[in-house]
């Protein structure tokens, strides 16, 4: 499920253990997270450490399997009917929580309603829009909402049928909804929490459904589980035990792995010093990977102002730097050259997206560079082009792909470039802001389909920093919403991009990113999903 | 020192004691005097060479007279490289000379911390000097602010500039120098308030010397002995400051370097790197050790005590 | 005494009072806000959760809603870690810092004044030489420099120290060597200077008048009287050591009030800003008022009221 | 008699950057028990070295006894140990240091560093030593002694310091006492008073005395022989009675002659020119001057309180008193140096504390000061022709450059100095040139009137005697009016025309000099001038010392402290006879 140009590399090695050494006896994983969950409200999160620990404590409507597809969770099985507009799910009836309460439909009424309730502002609220309602509910307090607004919950569409059915009905057909039911915003939370103002931090007696419960939570420290024997797929579950460590030093973390106190280490809770990816990988060439995952690293250009405004300057910067030299060089995590938006690992028609539509939308050309700088220069009466500020928030890694960018437009284009580091909230409200001329920014998938890449340009948008606009991108965004047929949609995604970057180039792809790991040998059943998000319930130990 | 001091201290030096020793001694002014007790401290004096040197090597030590390279150009493909005839202190992770990139972390090292220390030197004088001067109400008004102004947390304040001035070495220097004046003026205001009931300041006033004359003809000059043991001692406190500000990504922005960020930035990597770590971070200890050095042998040309 | 204590301690409620003020305005004035992230929270979200917080209302609102729940004690939740109260948070992480500061604290004193002394007994011999040139280079050396070579030699290469991880007393000991390096080494270069200068006070010579020992003369005559350059060095010190360790925090990974600061700051956790700062600010108050208690315990010459000067 | 202590041949030479310097050579001399052996001799010439030698108190290196023996008791104190010394010192050999102020410990209470040495010495248990310790402190004659015992040294004034340093000096009743100038540092009343106490303690506990000091008339009253001492050598031994009456070496000779003598009249004074003595024409009238400080937590100290007087022209008033009675004060308040508190002075007929801040600046031409510190009045940083010039330079009173040098250089010849000097700082010159540097200073803008502060108070008795004949020589060139503040008398008698003593801020009498110390009539008069020593044994053997009300009360055993023992309140000056006032009720 990670980019079929990784499949060689992938994590997603299940199933070997009759091949491999047996079972060890001890059954305790050691991992690290580099931050402190900052909550364990699935209706607050919206962070990877987070994410990372939620996967052990529930479960949702389905789980993603190994290979990437949804795979009964709470619900055994489900139908979804032929407009793609209702699903039906049916709860497996063994499904308990972990003080024994039954989970039922309900409960998953309860909890989505709380995600929604305008009071509780769940950050990922909107995870849930697609919903029938749920987007009018969710806003019935917001005077600027155009839409129609619902203040019962029993209008939107959601309805516990019986005690294990549950009927949800969507307000456009969504392909990717299915997936959406793994994630966080959609996991149950049991009904105490709402009358418990401590039932997230009173850890010791923490209510979940996944398959591990909550055993130690020391501050700074570490948090440890323990395996959930009332869940109702224990037999799937092989570790007895996970220990996280909460430390956030790269170079302590490496060690500490080297050292056999970690059994995985890097990315998504970590990450390791790039300094060191070249003597890891070298060193410990069978447990080191680099997976691809579903993020795009790229720079924007501020589309509204000289010298940006004119698409053959951008055009002329994009094709002036050797995304390879970068990836080898500067990030060294094996990272892919990007020429395009949506990243692999994203579904297409009936792969991947980026395998069925190649973003060979340009190429990199120093003498093609320079003569489209010229030409957009004369275009914009530039006799030479003043400075360029390039920015980024503060962060090692940023500042040498920043630097390395810069330096390469300097040789290649002849174009000075100051590189300024911003601290992040102030970079991030510059860029807001259009207080830019470029800026770095990255974007990691929430969902599989290529509409979570290419939605965000369209006019208005939140996301869109560039404030770009382009009447022929939005109408064919706007079609992949109305059509469910998944090829129309991916031609209409596909031409999409053309025109965001063959077209107009209003945002300058650089990498498409990798996940960057060690394992230890032993360690296996690890699940690297598209988007990156690790997924550690499976795995197991073998013996050593 | 002239010839003829130098033999009238001879001539002292066969007297009795130094009661007759000054007698006999030709006027040496007391900086002179000062300068020549600096003189024959040997560790002082190797710290002001290693100054000196490094100043005259940060200023050419990037030129074509030393190194083909910037400080900026980047060669990756020749990253990391281990010290050679070509990069005598070898290469960084984007390929850039590291002698060029210390001895331009050094210019910017020094420039922050000779420029913070003045600034520093400039408002604390004042202050302090209007606060032990006045003293009474001024003072308790003054001393107060400067009190709640030391009690507000530095980060805050120093994030607060970098947004509201442009990321840049000027905003670096006046984030340190917002709380950092704060310790010079309170030494200021001691030595004026120790000074300002001596009786030579009674004596300039029954002679009508104004305000101003009584302050800087004969107060401050005669605080100059722990202003500038402060002073030094600022310099090296300013240069780290602004590594802890390069550690919390806050120093200088890149491709700029100071001492402070190239150690920074080695640190990640400097067992398999260690060039990259050692020279810039021998060079900043080399640099603090001389400052400290400099100032101890400062404080003991300017301590009266040891004058005799 | 106790007229001057209360009339201090209104004081630094009034200086409180200024800080927190500050720190409140100050902080608006940073752009960004707990919600800002890079994929942006829509607006009609980002509403809810200014409801939530209350961020929606007028400054001056907020104002008096915050100084309001001061005054009470009540320094809010945060706004990061989300169902964690910031008064909580500060203990929590504060005791990490304190067990680390104080050790760091007792050493430097402790380590630094014995040196101290050493050195100036033996003043112009070879362990005075010894002491103060090592006493130079610990001021001379960063402490994230100190800390990254002793971690990087007796933790990663000799594995004498756990790497990871925070909870035994072992542990302890590199932060509190890195974090304690410089202080030892000033204190016992004023140590040095402060004793020289009363080991030749008339009063010393007195005191072998009376045909004292000279451990006698030592710890009764010598150390109190050249102790007082010493404890006004220990009062900031005591306040930068234990406020002033983010980069040893950092190095280590000690979960302490530093990190969560610097942390607090990116994340615009304005509750905890202003918590943290108003406990920073609590502590850097103390720390100069228990100098001067201690001036006066350990000088009776000083009266309280007519202390003068930093 | 048997001598306890013999020092004989004594050279102690010290290794100094500029090589070796021998600070005592070839001393000898002995002290019989309960006897008292006065040491004089200039300032450096190997007073204390010597005394240090015989407790080896002095840091070896950089000093070294190069020859000679020490026999105290019998032993041989040279050849022995550290350790052995620590038993004799303390116990068997008490010693005094000249400054009260340093040489107790600040921080330790008086009690417990009488104790420490009991308890060292004479191994008593804490109760024990404390009982003792009180005794000792009640012998010394500090009263309350039990509550003083829990007092700092910064709680007791001078005088009460230096009587607990000679408790803890006696505490163990050493047969041998070294005072090492025990009384320079405290005025004249006190000073007599520890002197006193030493007498008495001697006669008590029969102790041996070794008295270092430089004062003669010290000398002329407490000591049985004396040993002159001069560039570290001894130039001259002898009964007190034999050097007084009949000194043999020429430094003794001077010695003797540099001191001004109160019981000797006074030698007519020239008028100055141009002053019609005898004019009354008063320069400068104080009226009901008041000049309080304000000591925090409403505690006000009257430093001057209500005082009134005439100076005239080209006389000079003298003003006398106890340290700390308020005589800087009321001539600092006189220059409006401090803002006075209340009451006028007229200066040439303007009201001086009326003028605005460039009147006032105008004025200062006309007023001086010699400060009674003269190294501290001067600003170590500037050269002798900036302190000079300075004056020039405020109220431009040189042209150019060439011309304030000329003026500089002309002022440093008056005052008797070495133009050539002038690029010379401060602490280059001795103490009595730095004087005249100050003198030259206040000379510099033509004053009519100077105020001088003890000028003779830090200087060597040799110097003294040069400054105050500059000053009598500059009044007589240029017709000068002085206010001449001093706490000795003998030398006030000497130089001014009229006197007005001082008590607790407040003038208890004024009258010609002659008549005051003829006939004194203010009880506080009284006492101060018998306290006086004067330099002839045989006048100080038959003197009798008027005690203070205190002391008095002390003597009696009433106790208690005297706050205002004279009444003087609200006391007015009574004019007694022409020119002769008195405060109440004295008259
Ligand atoms: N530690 C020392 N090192 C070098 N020279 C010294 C030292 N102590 C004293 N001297 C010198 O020895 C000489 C005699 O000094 P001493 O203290 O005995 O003088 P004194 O007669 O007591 O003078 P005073 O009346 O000023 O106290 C002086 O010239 C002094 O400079
Ligand atoms: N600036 C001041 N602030 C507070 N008190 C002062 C000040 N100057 C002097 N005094 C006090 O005023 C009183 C008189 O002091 P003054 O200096 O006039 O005494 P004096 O007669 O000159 O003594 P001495 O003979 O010791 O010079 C003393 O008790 C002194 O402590
Ligand atoms: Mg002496
Ligand atoms: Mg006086």
């Amino acid at each position: 499920a990670c980019g079929s140009k990784n499949e060689g590399t992938g994590n997603t090695d299940t199933g070997s253990a009759t091949e491999g050494n047996g079972l060890a006896k001890d059954q305790v994983l050691k991992i690290n997270l580099s931050a402190e969950p900052p909550t364990l409200d699935p209706a607050q999160a919206k962070d990877s450490q987070t994410n990372t620990v939620l996967k052990f404590l529930y479960e949702g409507l389905v789980r993603i399997d190994a290979d990437g597809k949804e795979a009964p969770g709470v619900a055994k099985d489900w139908d979804i009917s032929p407009d793609g507009l209702k699903y039906t799910f049916n709860l497996n009836p063994d499904a308990k929580w972990s003080n024994g309460d039954a989970i039922t439909a309900e409960d998953f009424v309860r909890s989505w309603e709380r995600a929604l309730k305008p009071e509780t502002a769940s950050p990922y609220a909107y995870q849930l829009y697609y919903i029938k309602g749920a987007e009018g509910y969710n806003l019935s307090k917001d005077e600027t909402y155009k839409g129609t607004k619902i203040t019962d919950f029993s209008q939107v569409g959601v309805k516990a049928t019986d005690e294990h059915t549950l009927e949800v009905t969507l307000e456009n057909p969504t392909p990717y909804f299915l997936g959406l039911t793994a994630f966080y915003t959609y996991y149950p939370v049991h009904k105490s929490a709402d009358t418990n103002d401590k039932f997230f931090t009173d850890y010791k007696n923490m209510i979940v459904n996944g398959p591990f419960t909550m055993d130690q939570y020391a501050k700074g420290q570490k948090i440890v589980v323990k395996k959930n024997e009332g869940y109702h797929a224990a037999s799937d579950i092989k570790l007895s035990e996970i220990n996280m460590s909460l430390t956030n030093s790269s170079a302590s973390e490496l060690q500490a792995y080297k050292s056999g106190q970690l059994d995985y280490t890097g990315a998504p809770n970590g990450e390791i010093p790039s300094d060191q990816i070249p003597s890891v990988k070298a060193e410990l060439p069978d447990e080191f990977k680099a997976t691809g995952i579903a993020s795009t690293y790229y720079y924007q250009f501020n589309v509204n102002e000289a010298p940006f405004n004119n698409v053959k300057i951008r055009k002329a910067f994009a094709m002036a730097i050797e995304r390879q030299l970068i990836v080898d060089k500067v990030t060294q995590g094996g990272q892919i050259p990007a020429f395009g938006f949506v990243p692999p690992g994203i579904r297409g028609e009936n792969g991947e997206f980026r395998d069925e539509h190649k973003d060979d939308y340009f190429t990199e050309n120093v003498e093609e560079a320079k003569k489209l700088l010229a030409e957009g220069m004369k275009e914009e009466g530039y006799t030479t082009l003043p400075a360029v500020t390039l920015i980024y928030n503060t962060s090692d890694g940023h500042a040498k792909i920043a630097l390395a960018v810069a330096d390469m437009w300097k040789k290649n284009l002849g174009v000075d470039v100051k590189t300024e580091n911003q601290e992040w909230g102030v970079f991030l409200e510059n860029r807001q802001n259009q207080n830019f001329q470029v800026a770095r920014a990255g974007w990691s998938a929430d969902y599989n389909d290529p509409y979570n890449f290419l939605e965000m340009w369209t006019t208005g948008n939140t996301n869109n920093d560039a404030k770009f606009s382009n009447e022929q991108f939005d109408k064919d965004v706007k079609e992949t919403v109305k059509s469910a047929d998944p090829a129309t949609r991916m031609a209409a995604f596909a031409d999409a991009e053309k025109v965001l970057i063959q077209d107009e180039m209003a945002v300058m792809p650089i990498y498409y990113y990798t996940n960057v790991s060690l394992t230890k040998p032993y360690l296996k059943g690890v699940q690297l999903d598209f988007s990156g998000a690790i997924d550690f319930t499976r795995a197991y130990l073998e013996e050593k | 020192m002239s010839g003829t001091n130098n033999n009238n201290n001879e001539t002292a030096n066969t007297g009795l004691d130094s009661q007759a020793a000054l007698k006999s001694q030709e006027s040496v002014s007391l900086f002179k005097d000062a300068m020549y007790r600096l003189a024959t401290n040997k560790a002082a004096m190797i710290s002001l060479a290693v100054l000196v040197l490094v100043v005259i090597f940060s200023m050419i030590g990037p030129t074509s007279l030393f190194s083909s390279y910037n400080y900026y150009s980047n060669d990756l493909l020749n990253a990391n490289a281990a010290p050679s005839a070509e990069h005598w202190f070898g290469t960084d992770e984007l390929g850039r000379d590291v002698w060029v990139r210390t001895w331009v972390g050094a210019r910017v090292s020094l420039t922050v911390g000779l420029a913070a220390a003045l600034i520093d030197l400039v408002i604390g004088v004042i202050y302090g000097a209007i606060m032990g001067f006045y003293g009474g109400r001024v003072d308790g008004i003054m001393n107060k602010f400067s009190e709640i102004l030391y009690s507000l947390p530095y980060m805050l304040v120093v994030i607060l500039l970098l947004v509201v001035l442009e990321p840049s070495l000027t905003t670096i220097i006046i984030a340190l120098t917002i709380t950092g004046w704060i310790s010079m003026s309170w030494i200021v205001r001691g030595e004026i308030m120790q000074l300002k009931n001596r009786d030579f300041i009674l004596a300039a006033r029954s002679m009508g010397a104004s305000t101003g004359r009584q302050l800087f003809r004969h107060l401050l000059p005669n605080a100059v002995g722990p202003i500038l043991v402060t002073l030094t001692l600022s310099i090296p406190n300013a240069i780290f400051a602004e590594a802890f500000l390069s550690f919390l990504g806050l120093g200088v922005s890149a491709p700029k370097s100071s001492l402070g960020s190239m150690i920074n930035d080695a640190l990640t990597g400097w067992t398999l790197y260690p060039w990259r770590m050692w020279f810039p971070a021998g060079l900043m200890v080399m640099t603090m050790l001389a400052f400290n050095l400099l100032g101890d042998g400062l404080r003991d040309a300017l301590d009266p005590k040891l004058r005799k | 005494m106790v007229k001057y204590v209360l009339k201090k301690l209104l004081f630094m409620l009034l200086s409180l009072f200024i800080l927190a003020s500050a720190t409140f305005f100050l902080m608006k004035a940073i752009p960004g806000d707990p919600f800002t992230s890079e994929k942006k929270v829509s607006p009609e979200i980002r509403a809810l959760l200014e409801v939530k917080y209350g961020l929606d209302k007028p400054m001056y609102e907020q104002y008096l809603k915050y100084m309001g729940g001061i005054i009470q004690g009540d320094f809010g939740v945060s706004m990061k870690y989300l169902n964690q109260d910031v008064t909580g948070m500060i203990t929590q992480t504060f005791t990490a810092s304190l067990k680390l500061g104080i050790f760091a604290i007792i050493i430097s004193i402790v380590v630094g004044v014995l040196l101290g002394l050493i050195a100036a007994v033996y003043h112009r011999k070879l362990i005075d030489d010894i002491t103060m040139i090592l006493a130079v280079i610990g001021i001379a050396v960063p402490s994230f420099l100190l800390a990254s070579l002793v971690q990087y030699v007796f933790a990663f290469k000799l594995g004498w120290f756990n790497v990871m991880g925070f909870d035994g007393p072992l542990d302890y000991v590199l932060p509190v060597a890195a974090l304690s390096a410089s202080p030892i080494a000033f204190i016992a270069r004023l140590t040095r200077s402060s004793m020289l200068e009363v080991l030749h006070a008339d009063y010393i010579k007195t005191a072998k008048a009376k045909g004292l020992k000279w451990p006698a003369i030592m710890f009764r005559h010598v150390l109190r009287n050249g102790i007082l350059p010493v404890v006004t060095y220990v009062g900031p010190m005591t306040a930068n050591i234990i406020t002033g360790s983010v980069v040893i925090e950092q190095i280590f990974n000690i979960g302490g009030i530093g990190k969560v600061f610097v942390e607090s700051i990116t994340n615009r956790d304005y509750t905890m800003i202003m918590g943290i700062t108003i406990f920073y600010g609590i502590l850097l108050m103390l720390a100069r008022f228990l100098t001067d208690i201690a001036y006066v315990l350990i000088d009776p010459r000083i009266k309280l009221e007519s202390r003068k000067g930093a | 008699m048997e001598p306890i202590l013999t020092v004989k041949d004594l050279s102690v030479s010290f290794t100094t950057r500029s090589g070796e310097f021998d600070a005592v050579k070839n001393v000898s001399f002995e002290l019989g028990k309960g006897e008292t052996l006065g040491i004089v001799g200039e300032s450096g010439s190997g007073k204390s070295v010597t005394a240090q030698t015989i407790m080896k108190l002095i840091p070896s290196p950089p000093s070294k006894v190069k020859s000679g023996e020490i026999t105290f008791h019998g032993q041989d104190l040279l050849n022995k140990t550290d350790k052995q010394m620590e038993a004799i010192r303390g116990k068997d050999i008490g010693m005094i240091f000249q400054d009260p102020m340093t040489s107790l410990n600040p921080t330790i209470k008086i009690g417990k560093q009488i104790t420490e040495v009991l308890r060292k010495h004479q191994n008593m248990s804490k109760k024990d030593a404390e009982k003792s310790a009180l005794e000792m402190l009640e012998l010394v004659g500090i009263k309350n002694a039990e509550a003083r015992m829990n007092h700092y040294p910064h709680q007791f004034s001078g005088g009460m310091r230096q009587r607990a340093m000679i408790a803890i000096a006696l505490a163990c009743r050493p047969s041998l006492l070294i005072a090492d100038e025990p009384t320079t540092a405290l005025d004249v009343t006190i000073q007599a008073q520890i002197l006193d106490v030493m007498k008495d303690m001697q006669q008590k506990l029969g102790t041996s005395i070794m008295l270092i000091t430089h004062d003669l008339g010290v000398v002329a009253g407490m000591c049985d022989r004396v040993v002159v001492m001069k560039e570290g050598e001894v130039v001259e031994t002898g009964t007190t009675a034999e050097i007084f009456s009949n000194p043999q070496h020429p430094y003794t000779i001077k010695l003797l002659n540099a001191l001004p003598r109160l019981d000797e009249p006074k030698k007519e004074k020239p008028t100055p020119v141009g002053i019609i003595k005898g004019a009354n024409k008063p320069l400068v009238q104080v009226k009901n001057l008041k000049q309080y400080f304000n000591l925090g937590k409403g505690n006000i100290l009257k430093a001057v309180n209500d005082v009134s007087f005439d100076i005239f022209e080209g006389e000079t008033l003298g003003v006398v008193g106890e340290s700390g009675c308020g005589k800087s004060t009321t001539g600092r308040t006189i220059l409006r140096l401090y803002e006075p508190t209340g009451g006028n002075v007229n200066f040439n007929g303007t009201d001086i504390y009326k003028l605005s801040p460039r009147k006032m600046k105008e004025m200062r031409k006309d007023m001086q000061m010699i400060f009674q510190d003269p190294y501290a009045s001067l600003n170590p940083r500037f050269n002798v022709m900036d302190i000079i010039g300075e004056s020039l330079d405020i109220h431009g009173l040189a042209s150019s450059k060439a011309e304030r040098k000329r003026r500089v250089e002309e002022l440093l010849d008056l005052v008797g100095l070495n133009p050539s000097h002038a690029l010379r700082y401060p602490h280059e010159f001795s103490g009595g040139q730095r004087q005249r540097i100050g003198i030259a200073r206040a000379l510099a803008v033509d004053p009519k009137f100077i105020i001088c502060d003890e000028p003779l108070s830090a200087l060597d008795v040799s110097i003294q005697a040069q400054v105050v004949n500059l000053l009598e020589e500059l009044q007589q060139r240029l017709g000068l009016t002085y206010l001449f503040i001093a706490h000795d008398l003998s030398m006030v008698k000497h130089i001014s025309d009229r006197v007005a003593v001082m008590y607790m801020g407040k003038v208890v009498e004024l009258a010609e000099s002659e008549e005051l110390y003829a006939n004194p009539i203010h009880p506080y008069t009284k006492t101060l001038l018998s306290a006086i020593p004067v330099p002839d044994p045989e006048v100080e053997a038959s003197k009798r010392r008027i005690l203070l009300p205190e002391e008095q009360a002390l003597k009696n055993g009433s106790g208690g402290p005297v706050n205002d023992p004279y009444n003087l309140q609200n006391a007015q000056l009574i004019e007694v006879s022409k020119g002769h006032w008195v405060a109440e009720p004295y008259v």
